[in-house]
């Protein structure tokens, strides 16, 4: 395996999709670090699913090059699916099992060395250790989402793919996946979240960007980054034209691909996610 | 753009012209000019449109939808998808067309319309796996993911035809052959028109699938420069 | 039925599908190019 | 080749235990089985009831219904479709996938079928002798050529309307092969004609089962991409 420091951990180079021939991703240039967390935020159908599903190796790219930790997807994708762990609002788990058969389960799936050991320490620090001999049809929506959480991390993923990871969670969930990925940069792992969730997301991430109409419209550095500005230029982005949006990129926002969105049907309603969109500081339609 | 079209527009009527003129002849040949056959009589002039019938269906169109089918699968080229599913087509209308002229010759040859002779069958069930596969391809939604599926099925459906005409053989061995054969030894004269006949239903084959694949190609390209105009209007 | 009436069934039958198939074939053609010319047209 | 092998069994143990546990699903399969040998055995006079043709149509149709059942249910339904995705999302190579979907849906093909055998025998008053585990092992090549392609197919199918038929309409012309050879075993073993009348049904069954399964293997990533 090639690495070598400061390189991305995941590099996306003109990457395309298209679902029959209407396209997803057009052309999407992407980087990130090691260690980093980059969260995505974007009008719905704006590609973010898709995007994760092709780095997740769920979907194909029709063109353009996707390396993870050094390798290319198109040629070791089996080997890189190991690397990585994908957290969507699907929970991926299987309703007849039980939490802990399905945690052993995905276990071997994944070769982890002691699936029992892992799944029940994995249980333990979702807190899901009282039910997990009970079948998870029985489960809540937020323990089942705990322990799909738990199902992504289990092998340890170097690089962890969130797509819209706090819609449906419960209080507790919450709390222990912002604190599970507040620790995970320590670990070097890289993740990129995909989310309408804006205190969340800017709270947790080194890097955000914005998806529009298949393209990263807006990228921008460092933190802290002050929300009412943030929403400010969001909106700009997804609304106006996109040249404005990258000019506008004051702190040395890399990468950003200058014709962006436009106000179009797509860019529809923001927060689409359970709780009003305002009392939970999501995006709000543009 | 639109010269290339013009052309290919000439050189496809001309080559619908000369197919014409050759099914013409071939028509002519096997209706009047080839001998009568003794035994069967005038029916057995249907054997020179139901054998090339057959050649076209079992032998150019299954070839064609299994080999574009892997080229599809190799290349990921939507346009070998679209002549996997023209010939399909044509080979569902061909397949058709070998069932109803082989029990119209059946039925003065040996009595009845059907017998579960092992062309016949693998014919028949030839049939249903053409017809699987355009169902699959009617009710999937157009692009990538339909032509893989309907890919993957005309490859699974072209390694099953020998296997079925090796079993319903195997099973006729075994039954009593209640029925002759039907066979007939070719004249010299006949051969010729045979001859004729099947290369005039090639040109045809060849024809028709030109003639769809361009349909099909046109039908897509429409679809694009229509999407292409929605995102443009879009954008402005 | 005697055998040249077998062979004219079969003989119409052929060509029947097969006419009405190139029939079809040619109107879609000609709608298909007709829309395609006003959609460029358009542009 | 042991870590593959053991995976191709996790995933069909899972399969198997996640069927075992759904309500109903097994009981309705086995019981659309014993319908379709009462029903026919209704359109059949006596007389006729006594060949072993008409037997071993009945055998083979009830066979049939409830394994068209069993492999349609891979990859059915909406939480279905999400676990294969959380399959494909697993660095295991996705021939792997095939196998254990194969397995699982041909040993449930052929527990049905046993329990269906069973109610035949007991309604036709089938001798127990060697007969009955020899139709036990036609019955297991033909659940392999069924899964074998009916996974196949599932697979295709998937998300797509009016599924049920649509997979029937798929699978059982691909099926002739196995279900002339499955009907000429099983009327030799049902009549009274000497084994060697089995001849070489059973290595063209075999025979099919081997290739379909390759075939399989072969191209079920392109399926589930």
């Amino acid at each position: 395996m090639w690495k070598a420091e400061g390189v991305g951990a995941v590099e996306v180079e003109g990457l395309t999709f298209s679902f029959g021939i209407t396209p997803v991703l057009r052309g999407l240039d992407l980087v990130v670090e090691r260690g980093s967390t980059l969260t995505i935020f974007g009008p719905n159908g704006a590609g973010k699913t898709t995007l994760l599903k092709v780095l997740a190796g769920l979907l194909v790219p029709t063109q353009g090059s996707v390396r993870i930790e050094g390798m290319d997807a198109m040629k070791t994708p089996t080997a890189l699916r190991r690397l990585i762990g994908l957290i969507s609002h699907q929970t991926y788990l299987y309703p007849q099992l039980t939490g802990r058969e399905n945690l052993e389960f995905y276990g071997r799936m994944y070769r982890v060395a002691d699936p029992r050991r892992e799944a029940r320490s994995m249980l333990e620090q979702m807190g899901l250790a009282t039910v997990m001999d009970r079948e998870v049809n029985t489960y809540s929506r937020g323990m089942q989402q705990r322990l799909s959480i738990a199902r992504a991390l289990l092998h340890r993923p170097r690089v962890l793919l969130l797509d819209e990871p706090f819609t449906g969670l419960d209080h507790q969930a919450r709390g222990s996946l912002a604190s599970l990925l507040g620790t995970v940069g320590d670990e070097e792992r890289t993740v990129i979240m995909a989310t309408h969730d804006i205190d969340e997301g800017l709270g947790l991430s080194d890097r955000v960007a914005v998806l529009v109409r298949g393209k990263l419209a807006l990228e921008t550095g460092a933190p802290p980054w002050e929300r009412a500005a943030f929403l400010a230029r969001y909106r700009e982005t997804v609304a106006g034209d996109g040249g404005d949006a990258s000019s506008g990129s004051g702190d040395g926002g890399g990468g950003s691909e200058g014709g962006g969105g436009s106000g179009d049907d797509r860019s529809g309603d923001g927060g689409s996610g359970d709780g009003g969109p305002a009392a939970r500081g999501e995006v709000p339609p543009a | 753009m639109d010269d290339l079209v013009r052309r290919r527009r000439s050189v496809l009527a001309a080559w619908g012209m000369v197919t014409g003129a050759i099914m013409a002849l071939a028509a002519v040949a096997a209706l009047f000019l080839a001998p009568r056959e003794g035994e069967m009589g005038e029916v057995q002039r249907l054997f020179y449109f139901h054998m090339p019938c057959a050649w076209v269906a079992l032998g150019l169109a299954i070839t064609c939808v299994f080999g574009f089918s892997i080229a599809y699968l190799v290349t990921r080229n939507l346009r070998y998808d679209r002549i996997a599913a023209a010939a399909a087509e044509i080979g569902v209308m061909f397949t058709t067309i070998t069932l109803i002229t082989g029990s119209l010759w059946a039925k003065p040859v040996w009595g009845v319309y059907w017998t579960w002779e092992p062309r016949l069958t693998t014919t028949l069930i030839l049939w249903f796996i053409y017809v699987g596969y355009l169902l699959l391809r009617w009710v999937a939604a157009p692009g990538h993911k339909r032509a893989r599926l309907a890919a993957v099925y005309g490859v699974v459906g072209w390694v099953d035809v020998p296997i079925v005409f090796l079993s319903i053989w195997w099973w006729r061995t075994v039954h009593p052959r209640i029925l002759g054969s039907g066979g007939f030894a070719i004249a010299g004269s006949m051969a010729w028109v045979l001859a004729l006949c099947l290369a005039a239903f090639t040109l045809l084959f060849v024809y028709l699938l030109v003639l769809r694949v361009r349909i099909l190609n046109l039908s897509s390209l429409l679809a694009e420069r229509e999407a292409q105009a929605e995102d443009e209007g879009v954008e402005k | 039925m005697n055998g040249t009436a077998y062979l004219a069934v079969g003989f119409g039958v052929l060509w029947l599908i097969v006419g009405w198939y190139l029939y079809w074939l040619g109107r879609r053609l000609v709608a298909l190019e007709r829309r395609l010319d006003r959609v460029d047209s358009a542009r | 080749m042991r870590t593959a092998l053991g995976l191709v069994w996790t995933i069909a143990w899972k399969d198997l235990r996640c069927e075992l546990r759904a309500a109903g699903g097994i009981i309705t399969m086995v019981l659309l089985g014993f319908l379709v040998v009462l029903v026919f055995s209704f359109c059949l006079e006596s007389a006729a009831r006594e060949s072993a043709s008409a037997r071993s149509g009945i055998l083979w149709a009830a066979f049939l219904f409830p394994g068209l059942v069993a492999v349609g249910r891979s990859f059915e339904g909406e939480k279905e479709v999400q676990c294969l995705e959380g399959l494909l999302l697993c660095p295991v190579d996705r021939s792997l996938i095939y196998l254990g979907k194969l397995l699982s849906s041909t040993i449930l093909c052929w527990g049905s079928g046993l329990v269906v055998l069973v109610f035949f025998t007991a309604l036709y008053n089938v001798g127990l002798g060697w007969e009955w585990p020899a139709l036990l092992g036609i019955m297991l090549l033909l659940a392999a050529g069924l899964s074998a392609v009916g996974t196949l197919a599932a697979a295709v199918t998937v998300g797509v309307q009016a599924r049920g038929a649509l997979l029937s309409v798929l699978v059982l012309p691909l099926l002739v092969p196995l279900l002339v050879a499955a009907a000429r075993c099983s009327v030799v073993l049902l009549g009274s004609e000497p084994w060697s009348g089995l001849g070489l049904w059973p290595v063209l069954m075999a025979i099919y089962d081997v290739v379909f399964v390759a075939v399989g293997i072969a191209i079920f990533e392109f399926v589930v991409e």
